[in-house]
């Protein structure tokens, strides 16, 4: 695994990509990302887990109520480092899906992931979280014991955490769910990966009330990672492989192994306070708004000079 | 489901016995002043004296942040805060009109800037900062100006150290702004905390609907969370839940009364008697304007200065052997 | 309310109680302590809040799941500053008993209470627990969404508390139910509660495999007020009128105003820091063994100076 | 019930496959050595062999504590720790028999001090403390002796570093103890926190049964919880339930497999594997022995040195506007 075999050619051409201002950015390449972002072999959760982890333990249940396949969290070995792994994970097929619920978590998912947050960050260990959810899950039981409540809590916890703490959105990063686990020290984004409000789908039947019209919703969306990075949502546009990420696994998670892995070492020289600021300060920027006071427009994005 | 579980405590049931005595039921063309649930019409005049809730059934009307302002404070005595702060338009965004349209005439048609009021007032004598959502501007979405009005409420109030009053009516994050929307939701959760390390409460109220990622941030986060009666309070409204899971909902999901039975909220709260259950709670965990260790014992007890003695001195008082001092005090 | 009026009186009858070992007593008193300490016209836990507190302001739900009205918590004004209040709640009537599952907590119960201490804790408000239940609910659905480990938080939540913490034993204090809102500051005790490691119905049912034992069991436990001061439970015992707390719901509340008022009063002169140590150790040094190395008998209870 | 909820992980199925293979039922005479669930019949040697668990069916039969040292210890390696304390009789308590003479009994009958026994060991190469139950022992019941050891147990681990390993087997709190028994619970908990601030891990591993007051302490506060097949978990009892609230129990009530669907452990885990699952969570959580700052990145990657600006610069060279850089690693 070298950065000279991957890392020029993939860093070349997302440099390309986020280059090109997003208006001017082709409707089928955007509609691409989108499709390739939830293509079915595309690598889910635990297929990075799995190859960039020497050993992994998952963990489960809330301790309160169950266990919430649709979200998995534990401890892995990775660079010879203990790091707390925490994703939704998706099911490749029917069977898989229905028990892993499409990843769409439900409170007890992100109860599960505060807990092993907890015993991370009383431990002394990282947090790296992987986005890949439409969403959490629209169910009443989810709403009785919950929901909103349980992601406010997720963040809350995420925002509160002294150790060093990543995430990256591997695919469909869509709504509260998927902000649930989003907030960190750094923010990756896998190239074909989208991070939204809403899918597309949710956004076509409520704003042009019209379920068809998703391709025009992510055209208005734009949540691609390109625009996300410029957007200054996310630091890192991590590149996939040629053709996309489901195209090869092995080479996806070697990738990421070195984003996550450079990641990780550059959080670990900045004292917990100045993370803390820091990830305050980021996530304070986020949303230009007009301020007469101050003049017109509230800079955020990458304007002007990236946060950290 | 067990014995425990599920217990109900509908706080101010007897609102509702008020509510035959000044019933009217008066058929009329339907209109703004017209009760939904149960046709009776009032005149603006009246609503207003009502504080927008249906005398005869108990139906609350949506109020604009500013009647909530006037409703809750002093008469005509609050400081509207950053009320200069308006949205950009970061996407370009367009759906069936274009997002820069929509926000003009949002502010056309309310007289607001945008979808929550800050500002600083009095409830029942205890001052606090309090951040109102208005729905009736592009169905209380939150965007950057709501986030940034909220962090900068929540800030404000730490600084001072004041309460803060959340009160929320909210379709979610406002689409038109994206991901950036989806961002004041982490943006909010961490400003709260400023209240935290301030040593301050927070107390939501949460009005009809509030939902979406509204739900799922701060107003999820309060120490102490009120709910209008009949308020729809969920992170995935009915409608999605419906076509998304096919499941047949109760009519009263994610309602109020069935949130205070989930363990949601702490009470749910007649309108009419907001204020007076706001400012009672901030009172009561108000800190004490005497030292307590500084001489506020009742007459006839002598503990009003020493330390860390007393309970002992107390306990020898009753210990075995001991028979002196019982009749010190 | 003066300390002149009730104070001497009582304490003396007290102490006398106290003074005499327990295996002295004769059965009567015993039975007849934990006779009354279960009577139904016995000052619940809402009957002292409502007297002792100018304003109360009960909070509901554990925000995970529901509401136990077994368990009652919420901030009140006491002697003009807030307090957080929490106890086990019975209920009187049929009805009313049905409704508090006869003071028998669930998971939720635990979890509200520590939702309100959280709260307590860092608005530096300080709390006080009333116990009074003759267990935690025994219930298929209080296992499932994991009963031991919400009084095993309970506990572990009091012991972290930063803000002055009392607990006051009022009526029936039986098995882990109880100590999960035990685990104070000071601990104080009505003269005709009882405090056990299980009712004396359970006992007789288990230990002598017959269920009419209750009175043997009561003898053989004896989880009076008295002993459980001598053993160092319990800091203080605090005096009913005479012929017990039933027979005058206001002067009991004004005596147990007068204490707490006191053992406030005292911990609020003492860091947060020094508590928490005595806190420790307090708990750290009850039960009584044998220690070869250290010679035999480590020391607990009064027969060396009481802790604080 | 949602379709997200209980879904069931038992982690070790695998196991269950293996049994057929070694599988011999042999029906002789019941003795201590017969399967309560298939009717084999091992001898004492081959039970040793086989951890005490039928290979035919998979059942786990009871185990003392000094055989769980051997079990998950380097052979012969383990140094008890103050074997010595011993129970007092504080309340002079007597039920069917004087609680003096139950004491001398078990002492005698198991070769034991008490129901908890703790050492130092090696599991797996992993240096630890463990805290094991022995529910032969009065019911592996927690008095003053298990509170007090158990606390030792954590100050030790937490003084040295090392990670505490808790096994867990018991019917509760000591009722001969009486109020005192009750204490033990806080009394543990409280120690506990000691491995909280020392930043060393807790490793619960639950067998049959963990019910009652040990439940509702320590037992319920692991950072990783595994449970035995087939343990029972509870703070109260199926027949405590049946009888107090005429409820009928399924037959898995409180078991461990059910538990785990409830969110209560993070797995269960055949004995056969237990040693190596428990060296392996610990290999995992322990810190590295590298400083990962100082030098341990893969060949052909040059971030090994210097710190913020790394991140910084990894963004530069995806920048716009930026074009060098992006071939130097
Ligand atoms: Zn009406
Ligand atoms: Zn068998």
């Amino acid at each position: 695994m070298s950065d000279k075999k991957h890392g020029g050619r993939f860093v070349r051409k997302v440099a390309e990509k986020v280059r090109r201002p997003g208006s001017d950015a082709p409707d089928d390449d955007l509609w691409e990302s989108v499709q390739l972002a939830r293509h079915a072999e595309r690598p889910y959760t635990l297929d990075y887990i799995n190859r960039m982890c020497s050993e992994f333990e998952e963990m489960h249940g809330d301790r309160l109520y169950g266990d919430d396949a649709a979200l998995v969290a534990g401890f892995g070995r990775f660079h010879d480092r203990p790091v707390a792994f925490i994703g939704q994970q998706k099911g490749r097929d029917t069977n898989e899906r229905t028990y892993r619920n499409f990843g769409m978590a439900g409170p007890e998912g992100y109860r599960k992931a505060m807990r092993v947050m907890e015993i991370a960050n009383r431990l002394g260990i990282p947090v790296v979280t992987l986005i890949d959810t439409p969403g959490a899950f629209p169910g009443a039981s989810a709403e009785e014991r919950g929901q909103g409540g349980a992601i406010s809590r997720s963040i809350q916890m995420m925002w509160r955490l002294d150790v060093p703490t990543i995430a990256v959105v591997i695919g469909e990063g869509s709504s509260g769910g998927a902000l649930g686990l989003g907030v960190a020290d750094r923010v990756l984004m896998l190239e074909n990966s989208t991070y939204s409000v809403i899918s597309p789908e949710g956004a076509s039947a409520i704003l042009w009330r019209d379920a068809s019209k998703a391709r025009l919703a992510a055209q208005a969306f734009k949540p691609t990672a390109a625009n996300c990075y410029r957007w200054g949502v996310v630091d890192v546009v991590v590149p996939e492989p040629e053709g996309g990420a489901h195209t090869d696994h092995e080479q996806s998670a070697e990738i990421l192994d070195q984003y996550l892995y450079r990641a990780l070492t550059d959080l670990d020289a900045i004292p917990s306070a100045d993370r803390r600021r820091a990830r305050r300060e980021r996530f304070r920027k986020l949303g230009p708004l007009r301020d007469p006071e101050s003049g017109m427009g509230m800079a955020t994005g990458r304007e002007t000079p990236p946060p950290g | 489901m067990s014995r425990v579980g599920r217990n109900i405590h509908v706080s101010v049931d007897r609102l509702r016995q008020l509510a035959h005595r000044d019933a009217r039921p008066r058929k009329i063309k339907a209109d703004a002043g017209t009760c939904p649930k149960c046709d009776s019409h009032y005149s603006a005049d009246e609503m207003s004296r009502n504080l927008r809730v249906c005398p005869a059934c108990g139906h609350h009307f949506a109020v604009t942040a500013r009647e909530r302002l006037e409703q809750l404070g002093e008469p005509g005595g609050y400081v509207e805060l950053w009320p200069e702060l308006r949205a950009a338009d970061p996407l370009q965004f367009t759906d069936l009109k274009p997002y820069a349209e929509r926000i003009a005439d949002a502010e056309k048609s309310t007289g607001m800037g945008e979808a929550i009021v800050c500002a600083e007032l009095e409830v029942r004598h205890v001052p606090a900062v309090a951040a109102i959502m208005d729905f009736s501007f592009m169905g209380g979405s939150m965007g950057a100006v709501v986030g940034e009005k909220f962090a900068r409420a929540c800030d404000h109030a730490a600084q001072k150290g004041l309460p803060l009053i959340v009160l929320s009516s909210s379709g979610g994050a406002r689409m038109q702004e994206g991901t950036l929307a989806l961002m004041q939701m982490a943006k909010t959760v961490i400003a709260l905390d400023a209240l935290a390390e301030a040593r301050v409460p927070v107390v939501v109220v949460l009005a009809h609907p509030t939902t979406g990622g509204v739900w799922a941030s701060f107003a999820s986060l309060g120490d102490v969370t009120y709910a209008e009666p009949g308020a729809l309070i969920a992170f995935s409204g009915p409608r999605v839940i419906e076509e998304t899971t096919r499941e047949v909902l109760p009519s009263d999901f994610g309602r109020a009364e069935r949130q205070l039975a989930n363990g949601q909220v702490d009470a749910v709260v007649d309108r009419r008697e907001l204020a007076q259950r706001i400012g009672r709670i901030l009172h009561i965990l108000s800190r004490p304007d005497v030292d307590p260790t500084a001489g506020t014992a009742p007459a006839g007890l002598q503990w009003a200065q020493g330390g860390a003695q007393k309970v002992k001195s107390m306990m020898d008082r009753i210990r075995p052997g001991s028979t002196d001092g019982e009749d010190a005090g």
